[in-house]
């Protein structure tokens, strides 16, 4: 069912929700970098650019706590985080990439052990998506099957209209109820031209080839040609919708703490280091070798699909210039 | 004899990092001679003002010191030749980062205290004690301790509270 | 879990009196890891040390912590009782509330919960010590003394009197130093040669003395009790063994005119020569830059007339090994060249007084060889241009010394009493003369030596003139003094026969070279730093070396022979014990992750830290890495402090220790 | 007001560049050269790394080439070929790293075959590579170099390099912040460190970050909290600027790597200005034996020490 909201109608229900103390998480400018942030009013809401992480930490934060501890004499006593604090959410303006990454992620959180931080949050959570009316260089959501009014992961999806506004698609149950909830503030039909979408430069990548590719190039000189310039930070995969390695943690004195979950990345030299001192990925190019097989055949090889929308934000924020697009692309022509 | 001091004043927590030769042996002297000055400070021992790493005065705020003193040998005093004399130079240079951070300096003090100098002591730590009990409580690390990036918050009615405490 | 006993001591009634012991010692057995706690009326009394030691077995306690007094009271009766208990003594922590909290706090609320927390924090700190075995160093107990003046010669000769072998090193081919040159010596006048070549003599003959002489130290390796020494025996081209110094070669040798630095190059030697008659060996050497078969290849009259053989061209330099377990530097003094501005060096010299243009303007060593009896004039005092004995004389004091603008701002402590006693010589040896003296003021501490100064004028007729020579110019045959007397407060002009400026006293040149060789410390001035200026003036910061005489700074005869000897027990001290036993205090390097940037080593004090490579089975540099040699390390922690990484850690002082107590708090 | 800049000799330079290059490799100088190559977007560049003198004409300089190379010589970066001599392609500020990483022993001038650029400045971002060189596009750090005819090299191309005065923007904005009260200052860092995400890419391209363990991933004990919680983040960042603080020479590759936006060089140029007035010390200019945090005098300021 389509309908159409306009701005001043998308403004008032963000104001409506963040009154009835739901959590609005859209894109907002924090000290000049666009980011997910929850919203204090409907003001704050940016759409004409891309936050520079995805929208993923609303379902698997940067950093939560799983349980904390106390110790006393020769006691330890230990308390349970309870999922249910956890706030209803709505994540708002979320481009097609972005909310195509969350089914990609529940996937993952929901398949041999069932993830409850995960879960919940994204039980509790509703995603209001938007199509992508501009793209750059670094684009390549159509080179990896998706698109920039890809509904995937939405719940109600908004496409910006000609005249201003936003057609709205409800593409879940979910979505639905927010549209029943708050009807008055939907028109029942959308008669606008959509605005023209983003037309990504990439040309699709034959994603089966590359797999291919990789299922018999472990080892590779063309690996450290490729990565030999990886300087290994986390800033590819903690900018990136999908990834979703995380570390544990105890933080706190000896007498009590906190253990926590904070977003790990397969650069980083510690990610692999054992106890014992050795390291199976003891150089960067076999790091950055993971990565790829990780998103290009390991996922796929267990879920079936590719574990990349091309939002193109680790081609942009790469310190060293490593285009991900153009290594899968020439991978997929050897 | 026992003033008593209004409830739920503010006492405040001050860390003090002193070398064994000098300062500390100057508090023991403060002590033989029975002089009297607030119980806030915690003392704590090292061979020389060398060695304390700017990480400690650090870490001591993030634990919720209110204040923090540094103090060691005067000037060529030092047990070890020239210890105090890199403590020095890295103290410069670690203030004014934290200044430029956004701590104020009054709650970090460096001193030069030696082991005859019980009286200094006494007055150092009397000083810094007061300064900081007038300014109030080191609320920006321990705020910072009870925060979380949005995406990790849990809303808690204790948590809340215990953030309002502050 | 850790077992920690704690031990709370009410100290009679100086800690209960304030400080509710009972009550710390329930809050402190509900910390975690605490197995144990209670409190003691004396727990450094032997009842209360028989409770630590019995409780520690029967708890099976693996941790202590007394709560107290200040540790730097008792710490080291309670790890002994510790220790004597069956745990490492380094698993024993006290907490001061005594000097820190019950003496200083009256309130018992606020002493109590202070003394609570101070104890919490030992208990978290204490939980992160280790098993510290104490360090032991062998020791090598042979020495090497660096310098055959007075203080090396004095320094040697005690330590072999004291039945330890040691090396004597000295730049020149005799022993001797200044103190050889001298006349005669204040405030007694003794002869210096009288009293001094016996004590040569000794050196010579002694069995437990090595003696190197015209040799240089070439590298210094190790540390305390364990040095290896390379010296560098210069090619001498007489071989000492077989030379028995009958002197034939040097009235043979044809060339004679060879200005004698001994006598300050008023007499002249030959090209194979000892450089004075009661030289030390008595062993001659060939100079082989004025020696005609060096530059032309041809005479050799030398080796002809040399009845034993000793002479030989060949000789070349050699360099010798030696181990020791201690050094004293006794490199002694120069004067200041004041004729120019010594190339790079701050001292701006004092051409103005007309030093190496005008001959009769000689310094005060110049002078002691004129009235040496053994010097080139036989005892007179005559003047350097005409051979003229001079009746008027000046001397100018503080040349150099005191004159902050000229760069050197220190006193050079002799100059007045040697002054006063040239004044006296030329009196004794030119009865009609009249000496002047220009000084700023006469400094004459020390037993017997203001009397001496008194006795200059009083009886010697020396007039003082106080105030300082503003310029000096030949004329003709004399010497004009410009000056002004400031006591009077008149200009004065004296034409003189001969002028002696007292120069300032400098370390020798090289000073700093050796210094670097030997890894310790020096001043601006190059005179070597002791580790305390009061406390420890005798000893380096470096562990293991020692310092004697005016190498450290000016310091006259008594002064440098009482340092000598200082330095001579200080060793003895360390050769007394087989083994070095040193708290194992001292910092540790983490190999794997030291990337050797070697900040470390730039801030160490000690020179304790030292590059080590690190090299895989086949034998490849892997890297290089920092090293802290547990034998001279001093345990300050300033490099763990610096090191970026925490890849050096203090022992006793770690990381894990100091951050376990802040998070206490 | 934006005005562009001429970016002209830079053509020029590449074809120097890669005729050096060429040269070396062929002539057996190095064994490898670290330089800047072409890649897929458009005016976008990558480090590379040189083995073979017929690839050397991959090598170009334009003003998307913001790297500082001196990172990959580093021992934390192990991949780069360490046999032989390396030829590396520098900037004066990327030098700069290279003079300091010599003072502490990481480096060899005899190892190095420097091939200095004649830089009239960089882009400050290169998240949009294909931007045009400009004014208000020029890195900060640019606008107040020093160094645009890098000196000692082994060999700079002829071309002068002829730089606009612009304004100092780091140091207008220190001056901005030190006008503020603490309160303000802390807000203002708060707001910045809470973008913070640890991905360490600040401490990876720092030429300076060559500890192999770093001592914000220690766990015993935790010196710094390693979580990206806002109580880690504001000591990971005082942290690091304390380590740099007399090392660094402001190439402010931290600042452009952080894809956070946080402008991580400001603390570094602060402590710089510090050094300069406490010991008029200034990093990169020669190859010191000790750094200012490694030594002291005597006379040293300790009008803070009461």
């Amino acid at each position: 069912m389509k309908t159409y909201i306009s701005e001043q109608n998308l403004n008032t229900l963000l104001d409506t929700l963040i009154a009835e103390g739901k959590r609005v998480v859209a894109p907002r400018m924090n000290a000049g970098t666009p980011l997910y942030e929850p919203l204090a009013s409907a003001d704050e809401l940016v759409t004409d650019q891309l936050p520079k992480r995805s929208g993923k930490e609303a379902f698997f934060p940067l950093c939560e706590d799983i349980m904390s501890y106390e110790k006393e004499g020769q006691k330890v006593s230990i308390t349970d985080i309870d999922p249910a604090r956890f706030p209803e959410t709505v994540l708002v303006g979320v481009r097609s990439c972005d909310a195509a990454a969350i089914p990609v992620l529940d996937a993952v959180f929901s398949w041999d052990y069932k993830d409850e931080f995960f879960l919940e949050r994204r039980k509790k959570t509703t995603v209001v998506g938007l199509a992508c009316t501009m793209a750059d260089d670094a684009c390549f959501c159509t080179a990896v099957g998706l698109s920039p009014a890809e509904t995937r992961g939405s719940d109600l999806f908004l496409t910006p209209v000609e005249g201003g506004g936003y057609s709205c698609e409800t593409c879940s149950e979910k979505g639905e109820a927010l549209v029943k909830s708050y009807t008055a503030l939907f028109a029942e039909a959308c008669s606008s031209k959509a605005l023209p979408l983003a037309e990504p430069q990439t040309e699709k990548i034959d994603l089966q080839k590359v797999k291919g590719w990789l299922d018999n190039h472990f080892e590779d000189p063309a690996w450290d040609s490729i990565a030999t310039r990886c300087v290994g930070c986390g800033a590819c995969a903690f900018v990136c919708p999908v990834c979703h390695c995380f570390d544990i943690v105890d933080e706190g004195t000896e007498k009590s703490g906190k253990r926590r979950k904070n977003w790990d990345a397969c650069g980083f030299w510690k990610f692999t280091h054992h106890a014992s001192g050795h390291n199976p990925r003891d150089q960067q190019p076999k790091r950055y070798r993971n990565r790829i097989m990780h998103k290009f055949k390991y996922y796929d090889d267990k879920f079936g699909e590719t574990l990349c929308t091309g939002c193109g934000r680790c081609i942009r924020l790469c310190p060293v210039g490593i285009d991900i697009a153009g290594i899968v692309e020439e991978i997929s022509k050897k | 004899m026992h003033t008593e001091k209004p409830k739920n004043s503010f006492e405040p927590k001050i860390i003090a990092f002193v070398c064994t030769w000098c300062t500390y042996a100057g508090a023991d002297l403060a002590g033989t001679s029975r002089m009297q000055y607030p119980s806030n400070v915690r003392v704590l021992k090292f061979p020389c003002t060398g060695r304390i790493d700017p990480v400690f005065i650090l870490k001591a705020f993030q634990q919720g010191a209110d204040g923090v003193l540094v103090s060691g040998c005067h000037p060529g005093d030092c047990h070890y030749i020239a210890g105090n004399f890199h403590a020095r130079r890295r103290f410069a240079a670690f203030r004014k980062l934290l200044e430029f951070i956004g701590v104020d300096l009054n709650r970090l003090q460096f001193s030069w205290v030696s082991a005859a100098e019980g009286g200094k002591w006494v007055e150092v730590v009397t000083d810094l004690t007061e300064r900081v009990r007038s300014m109030g409580p080191m609320v920006e690390f321990k705020e910072l301790a009870m925060e979380e990036q949005w995406s990790g918050t849990i809303d808690t009615p204790e948590l809340k509270e215990a953030y309002n405490q502050i | 879990m850790s077992r920690i006993g704690v031990f709370i001591c009410h100290c009679g009634e100086n800690i209960s009196r304030t400080v509710d012991v009972a009550r710390v010692a329930a809050e402190v057995g509900k910390l975690p890891g605490v197995a144990f706690s209670t409190d003691y009326k004396y727990m450094c009394s032997d009842p209360g040390q028989t409770l630590l030691k019995k409780t520690i077995q029967d708890q099976k306690l693996s941790h202590v912590v007394v709560a107290a007094c200040s540790p730097r009271m008792h710490e080291r009766t309670f790890r002994k009782a510790v220790e004597a208990a069956g745990l490492n003594p380094f698993l024993c922590e006290m907490a001061n509330i005594r000097e820190h909290c019950s003496w200083v706090h009256e309130n018992i609320e606020e002493a109590t919960v202070k003394a609570t927390e101070i104890v919490g924090m030992m208990v978290e700190r204490v939980k992160k010590n280790r098993v510290l075995p104490t360090i032991t160093v062998p020791v090598t107990k042979r020495s090497l003394v660096i310098g055959g003046g007075i203080a090396g010669i004095q320094a040697a000769l005690d330590i072999a009197d004291g039945g330890h072998e040691v090396i004597l090193v000295e730049r020149e081919p005799s022993i001797g130093g200044h103190m050889a040159q001298l006349s005669e010596t204040f405030p007694t006048l003794d002869c210096s040669q009288c009293i001094m070549t016996p004590k040569m003599v000794d050196v010579a003959n002694h069995p437990k003395i090595t003696l190197y002489t015209y040799s240089e130290i070439e590298l210094v390796e190790g540390y305390i009790g364990n040095f290896q020494i390379t010296i560098r025996k210069k090619a001498r081209s007489v071989d000492e063994d077989k030379c028995t110094g009958c002197g034939v070669c040097m009235t043979k040798c044809p060339i004679k005119k060879i200005p004698n630095k001994f006598d300050c190059n008023l007499g002249m030697r030959p090209a194979i020569y000892v450089p004075f008659p009661q030289a030390v060996p008595n062993t001659p050497v060939i100079d082989r830059d004025n020696c005609t078969k060096f530059k032309t290849g041809k005479c050799g009259l030398c080796q002809k007339v040399c009845g034993p053989g000793a002479v030989d061209y060949e000789q070349e330099d050699t360099l010798i090994v030696e181990p020791v377990g201690a050094i004293v530097v006794a490199t002694g003094f120069d004067l200041y060249t004041i004729a120019e501005k010594p190339k790079g060096s701050p001292i701006k010299g004092y051409g103005e007084f007309g030093h190496g243009k005008i001959p009769d303007v000689i310094d005060g060593m110049t002078f002691e060889r004129l009235a040496s009896a053994s010097g080139p004039t036989g005892g007179k005092i005559l003047r350097p241009s005409d051979g003229k004995e001079p009746k008027q004389i000046v001397f100018i004091q503080c040349i150099g010394s005191r004159a902050r603008e000229k760069g050197i701002s220190y006193c050079s402590k002799v100059c007045c009493m040697y002054t006063a006693k040239h004044t006296m010589l030329y009196h004794h040896k030119v009865h009609d003369g009249q000496a002047y003296v220009f000084f700023m003021d006469a400094r004459t501490p020390g037993k017997s030596y203001d009397e001496f100064w008194r006795r200059s004028i009083e009886e010697e007729e020396a007039v003082y003139i106080r105030g300082m020579v503003s310029r000096l110019y030949q004329k003709g045959k004399k010497i004009v003094v410009m000056g002004s007397d400031i006591a009077v407060g008149v200009q004065v002009e004296i034409e003189a026969d001969m002028v002696v400026l007292a120069t300032a006293i400098q370390p020798q040149a090289g000073a700093d070279t050796l210094a670097q060789k030997l890894g310790i410390s020096y001043d601006k001035y190059n005179f070597y730093s002791e580790a305390h200026a009061k406390l420890r003036p005798v000893e380096c910061a470096t562990a293991g070396i020692y310092l004697a005489g005016a190498c450290q700074g000016p310091k006259d005869i008594p002064d440098t022979v009482s340092q000598a000897s200082a330095a001579a027990a200080k060793v003895m001290a360390l050769f007394s014990k087989d083994k070095l036993e040193r708290e194992p205090i001292v910092a540790r390097v983490k190999e794997s992750a030291c990337v050797g940037c070697f900040a470390c080593k730039k801030v160490c004090a000690y020179g304790a830290i030292e590059e080590k490579e690190i090299r895989d089975r086949q034998g490849n540099l892997v890297k290089v890495v920092a090293y802290v040699n547990p034998g001279v390390c001093s345990g300050c922690g300033t490099c763990q402090a610096t090191c970026p990484s925490k890849c050096v850690e203090l022992d006793g002082y770690t990381d894990e220790q100091i951050v376990a107590m802040i998070e206490a708090l | 007001m934006t005005q562009p800049i001429d970016e002209s000799i830079y053509t020029a330079v590449t074809v120097a560049i890669q005729a050096e290059a060429q040269r070396i490799l062929s002539e057996g100088l190095v064994t490898a050269v670290v330089g800047y190559a072409s890649a897929r977007r458009k005016g976008s560049t990558q480090p590379i790394v040189i083995t073979d003198a017929a690839l050397a004409e991959k090598l170009i300089f334009t003003p998307a080439c913001v790297n500082n190379l001196a990172v990959y010589l580093t021992k934390a970066k192990k991949e780069i070929p360490k046999t032989g001599r390396i030829g590396i392609v520098v900037k004066g500020c990327d030098l700069k790293a290279l003079v300091g990483l010599m003072g502490e022993s990481q480096l060899k001038r005899e190892d190095l075959y420097l091939i200095g650029v004649p830089c009239i400045g960089v882009l400050g971002s290169i998240i949009q590579p294909d931007t045009a060189f400009t004014s208000d596009s020029i890195a900060p750090k640019c606008r107040e170099c020093d160094a645009h005819l890098p000196l000692g090299c082994d060999f700079v191309p002829s071309q002068q390099p002829i730089t606009p005065e612009l304004e100092k923007k780091y140091a207008a904005e220190i001056d901005r912040l030190e006008a503020m009260t603490p309160a303000e200052r802390w807000a203002y860092w708060k707001e910045q460190f809470s973008k913070c995400i640890k991905c360490y890419a600040c401490r990876q391209v720092c030429p300076f970050c060559f500890c192999e363990q770093c001592l914000c991933d220690r766990n015993k004990p935790q010196m710094v909290e390693t979580t990206p919680r806002p109580a880690g983040n504001f000591a990971w960042h005082i942290v690091r600027a304390m380590h740099l603080t007399g090392r660094c020479a402001g190439c402010a590759e931290c600042e452009r790597a952080c894809p956070m936006d946080i402008p991580l060089n400001l603390l570094n140029r602060k402590m710089a200005k510090e050094l300069k007035d406490l010991y008029e010390y200034e990093a990169g200019f020669e190859v010191n034996a000790k750094g200012p945090l490694t030594m002291f005098t005597e006379k040293d300021d300790q009008s803070f020490i009461k």
